[in-house]
């Protein structure tokens, strides 16, 4: 499958927003101005913006929890700053503030979030059932991480896709990483897409560094669904060029990760490969490319100011306690 | 009226939930065959996208309910028996209970929680444990148990109208319990007890087979001592002011609750009682329980469990 | 690999002892005198008496709940008179009368049951992974059903004991059924087996009607597993000729199993298709044979007077409490 | 005497235990890389077998655990927060529960269940749930929780030497409180609660974190209201006597859970006391707990969690 230049170009947008988006939340959590934690997604931000860019509004994503989903939900279109309030405790966040990090745009099918690494899976199942019996094309890319297969939730929802035909994407962000863990101890074979091989589901392997060719590999995958046809595995190797979470030491096993392997690692940076590519093939000029680094620069700025200037969330006991129930 | 069985009365429930709303629909194991009456035959009218059997995979099943309760639809999860709820309980407690508030409030889950759950079957601890007490302790999602044909009916049909997830088990032991039920469209709305019968001395709470068992010693002790019995129905919300107004009148209360002693509903309804009706009480509010131990099977499990007899000394010492 | 004399001996005789075994437990089962259910194993009875009659005392064996374990712990060499005396509620059996129908021999390290179906496979990482520390090369026998294989647990034990080559056998005796429900429907592809391609586990498939064929295909499982060279899925193509459990009625779906199905699989009984083999062979002579059959009675006779001139257990509550908690 | 942090002292408690003992092992996730520092550089010493870590797959990793007790180990499986002790929570709760009974308690199942729980991360409902209260609900294994660096080392010291599975999470609240603790080897013994300041007036019983802030509000009030604070330690087996004693003195009792309301511990204790100690109150026994909504992250957290506000009004309530 090739490219259009038109495809070409909102990924490469994407990928530029995506990058600023990242190095804003890291540069927050240093300054003290996110509750709680922050994955940072530097190096890994391709497999999701390819993922998710060409996501119709009504397809359903649960994003991976890297970069905490925000490269996921602004290529699929939503609008970040209700996120980073809630991000920072604010009262206009997407969760009123009550959730820390958990994120929710049932508008555009981003359920929910829950901190216990394969929730996705689970209810991935049920989306798909439900875009299934409605039979319009919808489908579900349900984005995590290669750690996250190794929960028996994993088996369970590819049994039960493949069963049913359901038009589910397991998009594997296989980072080779989780936490302190290497893949290559916690996984048996050397590609987490052997799993798909237990349900004769079709899989496929990309280069999580070059968006396009995620894109390439995801995009017949969606296509497939679409047609009915049932789930595909895709896994994008890709690679995590900072610690884990921010204030955990950046391990392997229970040793630092050497600065070789960092400037192995950076030489993959996907940005960079990107920009390579769209200049040669004329996609964008570099001038254009300024530009979009400008917008998405003053876009973030946005963001931040929304957050910023909102208030924050402390809504009496009373208050929250009336809204645990639905009326 | 008609008489029917408790199972016939959930199987009405789900037949005319099922007709009224095309959203709602059936996901668990066998159901299709029926492992306990209360489904029998509904593939046939239903077909089996609503009436959906999925591998023994309870986190893969329970999730089919909970995506498409976010996605609008309006499922009755069965895990066949209570103790399996376990087996997926990140998802059917945590993840559920939070999934509303947590997120702001702004989409409700609709999931119905059922399972075949108690004593009576000897079949020990996995097969015969409870659950309502295990998921009363999660905030975020509402628990009820029916004891008569009416209350099932009428119950589930109201869990199933919920825009909440309610966890509802019914208690194998009363699955043939006949009772009269109407012919017309009814709900017995969640949070709201009942008061089974009427008396001055003493206030016994009970529910499900332990309310039958606290009405045969009401009975029994007519003319020796007045019993009023309360089933509270639902335990979240549950109808405290129903049980304090019953004790202003009786001063004495037994909590009957087929769940552990420890952490169960009967010891947060005495800690509440004290909190809130500390000054109406004339004795200690006594508890029978299951004692903490795991439900033993074969022959034991018939006098460890709350019986007629441990009613009937609970109520005679809250009385000397 | 082919099997001795005494190997075919022993198998055939185990066989028939489980066959007379399951009678008796539906017998029983039908007189009211068991406890709670009884999940009849007539026609499947093969598999369990090949897995387990070369197993030495100190492997591991968590046995499969059809037949309720029996025919798999009898191989094993357990005596089966305290099992009975369980399951009949009496103060002599292998639980002291609590459990119904629970089994514990750790002498024998078949240490419980649980009423969750693939509760086996948790347990089953821990009993490995103490066979390897101690490097006596010792086994763990893992029997469950092909229902069992959905529960996201055999992913989980799977995935772990190929990563760390644990001794594991993963013997799946699928019969096609769960209660009512088909593997056909349940699993995408015709063998529960093509789980182990997720792992590059070895896996073998044989004819679990015929003992004989599977114990050609266990042994060098077990064999592979003593030498420290990992875990194997083993799976046994079974059936089952009776309902699920005593009580319910024998669908598939929710239709009745038709008479032709049922005598095209008694086309396949499992104790007359080895009598043919080892009279053809000249393993046991008919008179021999009747010698085994009149054995097997007799010690069943002992093991049903064992458990019924036994008292019921009936302990007063206080003992039963100061039993929760080992001193 | 050396001053050392809690979680310092659980992390001698498992270098002396590892020490000591062959059978003894560490299993998780990225243990031997230390997500918290208990576990830091115990690989160095004790090696992989030892401090084994698996993947992200709760069941195997606790199965692990179970299996090798079963094989007559000594494991410590530590589920990094203790929420995801629910997703294994079949094999956790209910198969580790009933194991040694319903097995005719022939065989004794080893196992140390720990894991950081408890608010003050802001981290919200799954990453802030307490899981005491829910083990204690579940008969079978013992439930304990320190609150000082002292009793960390010595009650995981004796944890790990029970023959009985010992659920005790540590509160990251007070992962980095200081406190003193001897050279000498000792341990505490589960089931002993320990009066931590003497008072008259009342008794508050409190826990871990809760314990902190019950100390400040005692020494607060301390002049004015003579508060006596007992820590439990142990909620299974819980030493009730020890309270009961301290109410023949103050006659008035409040307890302090972070759990929830609603089947909590504190439920459980006000029932005992109910039922063990109504002569002895002069008030009815108050309970500061969570209240029943999933624990909010953010800027809610510190407000809706018990804290020491809200302990001091509620002793000024029952003194009132
Ligand atoms: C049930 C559960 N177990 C453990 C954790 C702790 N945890 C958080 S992120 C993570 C690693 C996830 O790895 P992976 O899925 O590969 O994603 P990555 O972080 O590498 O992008 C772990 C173990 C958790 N949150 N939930
Ligand atoms: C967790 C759990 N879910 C469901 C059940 C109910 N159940 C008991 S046996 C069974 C079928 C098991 O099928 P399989 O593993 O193929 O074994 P078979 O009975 O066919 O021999 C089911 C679903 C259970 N006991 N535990
Ligand atoms: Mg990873
Ligand atoms: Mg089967």
């Amino acid at each position: 499958m090739s490219l259009s230049k038109e495809q070409k170009a909102a990924l490469y947008r994407n990928l530029v927003r995506a990058d600023q988006y990242n190095r804003m939340m890291y540069r927050r959590m240093m300054q003290g101005k996110l509750i709680g934690f922050y994955h940072p997604a530097e190096g890994a931000i391709a497999p999701g913006v390819a993922a998710c860019t060409f996501l119709n509004q009504d397809d359903n994503l649960s994003p991976h929890h890297r970069g905490h989903g925000i490269i996921h939900m602004m290529s699929k279109g939503i609008d970040i700053k209700y996120y980073l309030a809630e991000h920072t405790g604010k009262d206009t966040g997407c969760c009123q503030g009550r959730s820390a990090f958990h994120f929710s745009f049932p508008e555009h099918k981003v359920y929910m979030m829950s901190g216990f690494i394969g929730y996705n899976f689970a209810p991935a199942v049920g989306w798909g059932l439900a875009a299934k019996r409605r039979g319009q094309g919808q489908v579900v890319m349900n984005c995590s991480g290669d750690g996250s297969y190794g929960q028996g939730r994993a088996h369970e929802a590819m049994l039960m896709a493949q069963n049913w035909k359901l038009p589910i994407i397991f998009f594997c962000e296989n980072n080779g990483m989780s936490i302190f863990s290497t893949a290559g101890e916690m996984h048996p074979t050397p590609d987490i897409a052997s799993m798909a091989l237990a349900y004769d589901m079709p899989s496929v392997i990309c280069d999580g560094q070059d968006v396009f060719d995620v894109a390439e590999a995801v995009l017949p995958a969606i296509e497939r669904a679409r047609r009915g046809e049932g789930p595909t595995f895709v896994e994008a190797k890709t690679l995590r060029f900072n610690e884990h979470d921010i204030g955990t030491p950046d391990l392997a096993g229970w040793e630092e990760r050497g600065e070789q392997e960092h400037q192995e690692m950076r030489k993959r940076e996907p940005v960079a490969l990107a920009t390579e590519r769209v200049l040669a093939e004329g996609v964008f000029t570099q001038e254009q490319i300024d530009g979009l680094n400008e917008e998405a620069e003053k876009e973030i700025a946005a963001v931040e100011e929304f957050a910023d200037n909102s208030d924050i969330a402390r809504p009496p006991e009373s208050e929250l306690l009336a809204d645990v129930f639905a009326p | 009226m008609r008489t029917i069985t408790l199972i016939d009365a959930i199987k009405e429930a789900y037949q005319e939930e099922l007709r009224r709303d095309d959203s709602v629909f059936l996901v668990g194991q066998d159901l299709r065959g029926a492992i306990f009456p209360h489904t029998k035959g509904l593939v046939e009218e239903f077909g089996t996208e609503r009436i959906l059997d999925t591998p023994i995979a309870e986190s893969g099943m329970y999730g089919a309910a909970f995506g498409a309760a976010q996605e609008g639809m309006r499922p009755v999860v069965d895990f066949m028996f209570g103790g399996f709820s376990y087996v997926t309980f990140s998802e059917c407690s945590v993840t559920t209970g939070q999934y509303y508030f947590l997120h702001g409030s702004q989409q409700s889950l609709p999931i119905v929680i059922t399972a075949g759950v108690g004593t009576g079957q000897r079949l020990a601890n996995d097969h015969a444990m409870s659950i309502h007490g295990t998921f009363a302790h999660h905030p975020g999602i509402k628990v009820a148990m029916p004891s008569t044909p009416y209350d099932a009916k009428g119950m589930f049909k109201a869990a199933i109208r919920d825009d909440n997830p309610v966890v509802i088990p019914w208690h194998m032991g009363i699955m043939m319990l006949k009772g009269e039920i109407p012919d017309e469209d009814y709900v017995v709305p969640l949070g709201v007890a009942d008061v089974k019968r009427e008396g001055d001395d003493v206030t016994v709470l009970a529910n499900s087979m332990q309310l039958q068992h606290a009405l045969k010693v009401a009975e029994k002790l007519e003319g020796e001592i007045s019993v009023e019995v309360i089933d509270p129905r639902s335990f979240v919300p549950f109808d405290i002011d129903t049980v304090l107004q019953s004790l202003e009148k009786t001063n004495r209360l037994v909590v009957v609750d087929e769940d552990w002693e420890s952490g169960g509903f009967a010891a947060t309804v005495s800690a509440r009682i004290m909190e809130q009706g500390f000054d109406l009480l004339d004795a200690p509010v006594t508890r029978v329980t299951l004692p903490n131990m795991p439900v033993p099977g074969g022959y034991m499990e018939e006098y460890v469990a709350p019986n007629p007899e441990k009613i009937e000394a609970a109520i005679r010492a809250v009385c000397a």
